[in-house]
């Protein structure tokens, strides 16, 4: 007979109000196992909230850093670069012939990043492998007509932020699984919103769409 | 060396026969993980399924196996809303074949859809008109129902009944069983219901299609009440084969005889219902649309009239005959006769409501689909017959199923305790 | 805008002339190669190749040498559903809503991204319509680079169907934009890749709520629901248009006209002696 | 004591559970060891608050919801990059069609091919081999550089390795006062690149310029048999009211297909009639107003019993037989002889009335056209038959009227300067060519003990697979000791090359496309590179103008263009500013002027019809299917995938037949089809539109190069049909032949 099976065949002999009041009996090291439990609740919380999201993301960084405040004040406004085409489409991150309608020949400025943009591109006519930040995935169709002056009139920085004031190019977060940016799934691993160009997901414009337009629309509305 | 384990005072075979008979049947199980594997992996191209038989086998396997799964939640109604006492000594196996059902039920769901990994995507988008949302909803929630319902049994298990905190549980929860018998019941009827209306309600296919009540075409309410009618045949079945596989006798025959004849009673009205509709969509609903009975049945003979036949009258009346009546219910070999017959009756009606509907030409320049499964779906199908056995196994070696058992098998009677 | 408000809403539709139609299969390939449509080493089982728009062969049934042939190009039939409610057939039944009904178009969605691929609607569509990913799309090495943009390409294990060219129509919608008329889109600034390419002209394409498009002078929709069947709407009060399986109360928006009785009747189920009472009736004649 | 004992470990595991995040295995043996000292309760309490812990983070509901959107961009699905939409204008050149076409593309990406909308011939539609160009254009059979055969296998040479090679062997051919067994193969004879082929052999003193069969080489030889040598025929069908078709496929990709399709779809605004004459219930014949079953290769005789009816009843236009000549009244007595309408009847197979009620409803018409050239007008035809048709037309005086027929001179629009000939060059042009079509070029090197050709280019065709009783093709083509293909795909002519120059495909190439194939308007299209070469290739016309100029001497001095586009447009330079501006040029539309004279002297002597080869019961007869391709090229995977699965199943054909005739063979069963050529294994479709006793085979399968979507699918009918010249024409006139099928 093996050890367990004698040890159960002890145990039974116990009637059932021995057990009980053995239990309660025990009852002493209740609270070392409330606090054990609180304990190792707290700190698996902390551990897989903080550490994950760096798990989570790879960090790439810019090709060279862009000063889009300088931008901004030498172009005048932000349409000289991201424009509406004639057909309604929106031209998106400038090509490599929309930088050169300035920066014809020679530099304009001196700064190390020009050096490069020059350099390793406008030199080797090599279109800048930019990180997009507010890149949405293939199945989305985005109407920058529908949105901006020629539709619903909304603000750029409502959905990018005061991008237009940085001097710097953040580091570019991509979620390692999905291949997302990080600004559209959401700087927040909870999914909290601090301001509204925090997260760009599906939520957040069909939110949007119902307080504007009374629906949050169809799905090909804004899915191909 | 297990024997710890076993219920006390009960016989079961050495445990290197019980490993055989485990490795044997979990090479069948392991041949249809493989085959799960490779639908998951490579996708469902594994499979002979196509455009125009986008259900097939496992759909089939699904329906078939909740349906005869529905033994445990109608036995649960009767056992603890009904309060027929005699059930107690079978619900526990009607539990655990429903827990087995179910379980695999779900399992053949993740393998059949295209994209297993965004499977949550029915509850986090449902769609509430869709007969689907309401299946994979009940479904669910059914399953953990029938968790909880299994747990008390495995609880009771010797070693594990030693511990007191244990010993309570199963206890307590017996005490609330009835909430669970009653969540159980509400919800099987829903979701036995809402997998009839799955094929119910595709009014682009007139073979499907029926009016019905409310928002629930007559399917709906047929499914329920064929799985409530067929399903105890099945445990009885089950039964059997487990009595006649551990050569002995577990259950008495008064529960037997009391299980056969509600069944029996549940198939004759069901038929009766089924005989109805099919008068009705013969010659009211199709005909609206254009179709005679003979367009449906016709042109094709793996899908001729026989099937009509053979799930109405063999496999419906015949059985219900026989189980409603006092002296051919009594005959164990008539009996036997007429719950493999009911098994295979619902079997046979889900394949028809599933697999017919494909295969029936609805444009009228298209033509009639058929298909051969795959080794993949034959393996993967199996796969929960496998698992079946091995749970079945397992359960009566160490779980005390059968409360009966031991007064049926014991030269020194024990009094039970509960 | 809810369900019940129809009054701005498009409702687009195609009207098919299948005595023009000569199955040549240019609607075919223009639809494959418009929204990158995969193909792969063996595509004669008809029965797992993706054909958005499929011809069918229809034959009157004679001997040599009175047989006839007759081409049917059958896209996704957009449905209205029972009553023209918007519960199409599909749509009705999908449970993860990954197809809807687009009440201000009418058009009838397929969301890649969001479908699981239980393949439900495949079995509720009685049109065979909507076809299943069995296998990954591949390319020949290079060929990808021919891959539209406006239609993102489909991974297996899902269901795809034909949208109408619903990018078409988000073209077409950014341009009204820019040019400051973003409710009305013209009639030939949204036209499908199938229409487009019809060498016959077999196609028509539009709004079928706009009596200035060709669609609706075609097919002349009735407004009110058949007395005989209240949940079809929308039956042609042209005596040549039909559609497919009227009487199901799908309520296609894809119409078909020939001047050939016997392809007409193709269009539906009729039990013995029906066709011959219903042939000539067509839609409520009290509206204009 | 006990619990402060409890409390210390306790602590001990926070600490770990802490600090040794990286060292989990410790921690679990220090948990491990701890079971059996602490008690039950702080273990649970522990475990269970790290589990609860995790789960009540986001990292589990995130890591659900990650690897659902992993499934929704998984790596291996491309993602198409977007850019700006724009779209560039240009001419399909892969059939005679010349269609305009509009290119959409992304940025520089050629993603949509569609129809032109205001191009002269196809008015914005678009058939779909052009839309599915792009195709093409990343064909995986593409020759990616140019290539050398050694032994069974091809190795890549440069581009000037390649040029000196063929110079090489070409002085060598020219120092032995041999030139003219240099001999060339094209697709047609219309255009610059051909022209400069020509321009090549001329000047290296050769004449064996030859062109495939096709419907433009039968309009030409018809044209000059009727109306005297310089001339061709188009039909004004957009306007004609009556059409007459002799088994045309005007719906199956005859002539220009779009065109075609555009003037047939008009027929119903028109009230225009179509009558279909041909054994098979085609297309055409199913959107015609009547189908005419015949006998295969009948045609002919029924045209001439036709023209017996109309003769007899007097229905034919008096006024247009002014310009008769050669023997009308002998053609007339002919006739009567042997057209009698029982003997015709009796030949056809087509009931007396229904002959006679034809012909006088097309005498009858208003603007009535015969047209022939079976299924797409390329096949094997016979001059009788050609003649006899449009022997119709000018009986009941259509000729050069709206709707009818237009008899025009050939296109004459390129002005090649004056080319400088040697002594060698005048002595080899001289000479007689060896046969007057590619047919009899093949039959008589077959037969020749002698090599009678040395050297052969082969541009845009492929008789390897193309010509019947290809595989004697094939060894013909074996006899001739060098032979370069200029071709884009790796096609079975080219597979017998020793070298092979690869052209840009129609996508990267400028050339001028003129419209032909029976077209009414004469059109010159110009087609564009739309995107830059993607491999190593080059224009086939800088490959000719790099290999003259390899040459030396009075050829290099009549290429001395720098490259091709300087060529183009010098030879163009009479259309070039409006060419290169608006894309195409229209050379001539409407009714021609003149009135040709017509003459009947060829039919007079009524040559005799040819007769399907062999004596087995049945005849197999070739299927045109607008969905196949069925030159030299294959059809693109689109193409094929649009086939129905009643003509490929698998990897099998499917013919085919009556019920009548297919006794002992099942639907969708197998049989092994025989002819006097040989055997092929092929499934049955057993079809009412056929009629009893003829099997239909389709066109344009079995290639066997490189390409698994659309190769060694099925069987090349050409395999199985045997040429039979027509004495006289040379044509290869052998249409079907007599074959049986036996169940497998």
């Amino acid at each position: 007979m093996s050890e367990l099976e004698n040890k159960a065949k002890n145990d039974s002999t116990i009637s059932a109000g021995e057990k009980i009041a053995q239990k309660i009996k025990d009852d002493k090291g209740l609270g070392q196992g409330v606090i054990l439990f609180i304990i190792a609740f707290v700190v698996c919380f902390a551990g897989s909230t903080l550490l994950f999201p760096k798990l989570l993301y790879s960090k790439k960084e810019q090709p060279f850093n862009f000063d889009h405040y300088l931008h901004v004040y030498e172009a005048g406004d932000c349409e000289a670069c991201h424009y509406l085409r004639e057909d309604g489409s929106f031209s998106g991150i400038p090509k490599l012939e929309t930088c050169m309608e300035c920066h014809v020949e020679e530099p304009l400025g001196v700064t190390d990043d020009e050096v490069v943009f020059v350099k390793e591109y406008l030199a080797k006519d090599k279109e800048i492998p930019w990180h997009v930040y507010a890149k949405q995935p293939d199945c989305v169709f985005f109407s920058h007509a529908g949105h901006i002056d020629t539709g619903a009139r909304m603000d750029f920085n409502e959905c990018h932020g005061p991008i237009e004031e940085t001097k710097t190019s953040r580091t570019y977060e991509e979620n390692r699984i999905t291949g997302y940016s990080r600004d559209i799934w959401g700087k927040n691993i909870f999914g909290i919103k601090k301001n509204s160009w925090d997260r760009m997901k599906m939520d957040d414009c069909a939110k949007c769409h119902k307080e504007e337009t009374g629906h949050q629309g169809y799905c090909f509305q804004c899915h191909k | 060396m297990d024997s710890a384990l076993i219920p006390e005072g009960a016989k079961r075979c050495s445990l290197p026969k019980f490993s055989i008979g485990m490795a044997i049947v979990g090479a069948v199980l392991l041949w249809g993980v493989w085959a799960m594997f490779l639908c998951w992996f490579k996708g469902l191209n594994q499979t002979n399924m196509n455009d125009y038989y986008g259900f097939a086998l496992w759909i089939w396997a699904d329906l078939a196996v909740i349906a005869v799964g529905g033994g445990a939640f109608f036995t649960g109604m009767l056992r603890y809303i009904f309060n027929i006492k005699e059930l107690k000594n079978i619900i526990n196996f009607a539990v655990i074949i429903g827990f087995i059902c179910y379980s695999s039920a779900l399992l053949i769901l993740a393998i059949d859809i295209g994209q297993p990994l965004r499977g949550w995507f029915i509850f986090w988008h449902a769609n509430i008109h869709s007969m689907l949302t309401e299946v994979a909803f009940c479904l669910s929630c059914y399953f953990a129902v029938l968790t909880i319902e299994f747990i008390p049994n495995i609880l009771e298990n010797r070693q594990a009944n030693k511990v007191p905190f244990f010993h309570h549980l199963a206890h307590n929860m017996h005490g609330i069983m009835v909430i669970f018998a009653a969540t159980g019941a509400f919800l099987s009827f829903f979701h036995q219901g809402s997998l009839g209306g799955v094929a119910g309600v595709m009014y682009g296919r007139p073979f499907a299609v029926r009016e019905g009540l409310l928002i629930w075409p007559w399917t709906f309410f047929l499914f329920t009440w064929s799985a409530a009618a067929y399903g105890p045949s099945f445990t009885l079945l089950v039964t059997k084969m487990t009595e006649v596989i551990t050569g002995k006798k577990l259950v008495k025959d008064n529960v037997v005889h009391l299980l056969a004849k509600i069944s029996g009673w549940m198939i004759v009205t069901y038929i009766i219902a089924k005989i109805i509709d099919t008068i009705y969509w013969a010659y009211v609903t199709a005909p609206s649309l254009g179709f005679k009975l003979s367009h449906f049945y016709t042109d094709n003979s793996f899908y001729g009239y026989w099937i009509l036949i053979t799930e109405i009258v063999i496999c419906g009346i015949v059985p219900g005959a026989i189980l409603v009546i006092k002296s051919t219910r009594e005959n164990p070999t008539l009996r036997l006769v007429a719950i493999i017959l009911g098994t295979i009756g619902v079997c046979l009606n889900r394949w028809v409501m599933v697999l017919q509907i494909m295969a029936v030409p609805v444009m009228p320049f298209d033509t009639w689909a058929l298909y051969i499964p795959s080794w993949q779906e034959v393996a993967t199908t199996v796969l929960p017959v496998a698992y079946g056995i091995m749970l079945i196994a397992l359960a009566y070696r160490y779980l005390p199923v059968f409360p009966q058992e031991k007064e049926l098998n014991s030269v020194k009677p024990i009094t039970e305790s509960e | 805008m809810t369900q019940d408000n129809h009054n701005n809403a498009y409702k687009f539709g195609m009207v098919i002339d299948l005595d023009k139609c000569t199955g040549c299969g240019s609607c075919m390939v223009s639809c494959m190669s418009e929204n990158n449509v995969p193909f792969k080493e063996d595509e004669s089982n008809k029965r797992d190749s993706i054909t958005w728009m499929r011809v069918y062969k229809l034959t009157n049934g004679k001997s040599f040498p009175d047989t006839e042939i007759a081409y049917l190009p059958r896209p996704c039939q957009h449905c209205g559903g029972e009553g023209d409610h918007g519960h199409s057939p599909c749509v009705s039944v999908c449970p993860a809503t990954a197809t809807d009904y687009g009440y201000d178009t009418g058009i009838v969605s397929q969301i890649y991204t969001r479908c699981f691929g239980c393949r439900y609607c495949m079995g509720a569509c009685p049109y065979h319509a909507r076809y299943f990913n069995w296998w990954d799309p591949k390319w020949p090495e290079g060929m990808e680079k021919y891959l539209s943009p406006d239609v993102s390409p489909r991974m297996r294990g899902i269901v795809e169907k034909c949208s109408f060219c619903y990018h078409r129509y988000q073209a077409a919608r950014d341009k009204a934009y820019y040019h400051g008329d973003k409710d009305h889109i013209k009639e030939e600034d949204y036209q499908t890749a199938c229409t487009t390419a019809c060498p016959s002209n077999a196609i028509t394409f539009g709004d079928l709520n706009n009596p200035a498009h060709k669609v609706h002078q075609i097919v002349k929709p009735d407004p009110h629901p058949d007395p005989r069947n209240h949940h079809v709407v929308g039956k042609s009060r042209n005596p040549k248009v039909f559609r497919l399986l009227e009487r199901l109360g799908t309520n296609p928006k894809v119409y078909y006209l020939s001047e050939r009785e016997w392809v007409r009747k193709q269009g539906d189920h009729y039990l013995e002696g029906e066709w011959d009472k219903i042939k000539n009736h067509h839609g409520t004649t009290s509206h204009g | 004591m006990q619990s402060a004992t409890r409390k210390k470990q306790a602590t001990k595991v926070i600490v770990s559970s802490v600090t040794s995040k990286n060292q989990k295995h410790e921690t679990l043996n220090f948990n491990g060891e701890l079971y059996m000292k602490v008690d039950r309760r702080s273990f649970l309490g522990l475990g269970l608050g790290a589990v609860a812990g995790v789960a009540v983070s986001p990292v589990g509901l995130k890591l659900t919801d990650d690897s659902s959107i992993w499934t929704q961009n998984w790596p291996w699905t491309p993602v198409p990059v977007d850019g700006r939409v724009n779209y560039e204008k240009s001419v399909c050149s892969l059939c005679p069609g010349s269609c305009g076409i509009s290119v959409r593309k992304i940025d520089n990406r050629p993603v949509k091919i569609e129809g032109l909308s205001d191009y002269p011939v196809n008015d914005g539609g678009a058939c779909l081999h052009g839309i599915a160009g792009l195709q093409y254009l990343y064909d995986p059979a593409r020759v990616k550089t140019p290539l050398k055969k050694n032994g069974d296998k091809f190795e890549k040479i440069s581009w000037n390795d390649a040029i000196a090679l063929i110079a090489e062997k070409l002085k060598g051919i020219r120092t032995e006062g041999t030139p003219e067994k240099l001999a060339c193969i094209t697709d047609k004879d219309q255009g610059s690149v051909s022209g400069l082929f020509r321009r090549l052999l001329e000047t290296f003193g050769s004449s064996e310029f030859y062109t495939m069969p096709s419907l433009e080489s039968y309009l030409e030889l018809t044209a000059s048999t009727f109306h005297g040598k310089g001339n061709t025929i188009a039909f004004d069908l957009e306007n004609a009211n009556f059409v007459l078709s002799f088994g045309a496929g005007i719906i199956e990709g005859w002539g220009s297909p779009v065109a075609c399709f555009k003037a047939n779809a008009s027929r119903k605004e028109r009230h225009a009639k179509l009558y279909q004459i041909e054994p098979r219930l085609s297309n055409t014949a199913a959107n015609a107003d009547k189908w005419i079953p015949v006998n295969p290769g009948t045609e002919a005789d029924l045209a001439l019993g036709l023209c017996a009816v109309i003769l007899k009843n007097n229905l034919f236009d008096g006024s247009a037989t002014i310009n008769f000549m050669g023997g009308f009244n002998k053609f007339n007595a002919m006739l009567k002889r042997d057209y009698s309408l029982s003997k015709t009847a009796k030949i056809t197979g087509i009931k007396a009335s229904e002959i006679e009620k034809t012909a006088k409803m097309f005498a009858k018409a208003k603007k009535p056209v015969a047209v022939f050239g079976k299924g797409r007008g390329d096949g094997a035809q016979s001059l009788k038959e050609l003649a006899a048709v449009h022997m119709l037309n000018c009986l009941v005086g259509n000729i050069n009227k709206k709707g009818g027929v237009f008899v025009k001179p050939v296109s004459q629009y390129l002005n090649f300067p004056s080319q400088s000939m040697d002594r060698v060059a005048d002595a080899g042009f001289g000479k007689n060519k060896t046969g007057s079509t590619v047919n009899q070029l093949f039959e008589k090197i077959d037969k020749s003990a002698q090599p009678l050709i040395e050297a052969l280019f082969v541009y845009n065709a492929n008789p390897g697979y193309n010509l019947h009783d290809s595989k004697r093709v094939k060894k013909t083509l074996d006899k001739i000791p060098f032979k370069v293909s200029f071709s884009s795909l790796l096609d079975e002519t080219a597979m017998l090359c020793d070298i092979i120059l690869p052209n840009h495909t129609f996508m990267e190439r400028i050339e001028d496309v003129p419209s032909g194939a029976g077209f009414a308007k004469t059109v010159v299209g110009l087609s564009k590179p739309i995107i830059k070469p993607l491999l190593n290739t080059k224009h086939p016309g800088d490959s000719v103008i790099l290999i003259a100029k390899a040459l030396g001497g009075n050829v290099a001095k009549s290429f001395e263009w720098a490259n091709y586009d300087q060529c183009l447009e010098s030879v163009t330079s009479n259309i070039w500013s409006p060419l290169s501006k608006r894309g195409f040029v229209v050379i001539s539309k409407g009714v021609p002027a003149y009135r040709p004279l017509v003459n009947v002297s060829f039919l007079a002597q009524n040559p005799a019809t040819i007769n399907a080869k062999g004596d087995y019961a049945l005849t197999l007869i070739p299927i045109d299917n607008m969905r196949l391709i069925n030159t030299g090229t294959a059809s693109s995977p689109f193409a094929v995938k649009t086939v129905s699965d009643t003509v490929i199943k698998g990897k099998d054909i499917v013919v085919e037949i009556n019920p009548l005739t297919a006794i002992g063979l099942k639907d969708k069963g197998f049989a092994t089809l025989t002819t006097p050529l040989g055997k092929a294994r092929v499934k049955i479709n057993i079809n009412e539109g056929m009629m009893p006793g003829v099997i239909g085979m389709v066109r344009g399968l079995g290639h066997t190069f490189d390409n698994k979507y659309v190769s060694n699918i099925g069987v090349n009918i050409n395999d199985l049909i045997g040429q039979v010249i027509e004495p006289g024409s040379g044509l290869d006139a052998a249409f079907g032949i007599k074959a049986k099928l036996v169940a497998a």
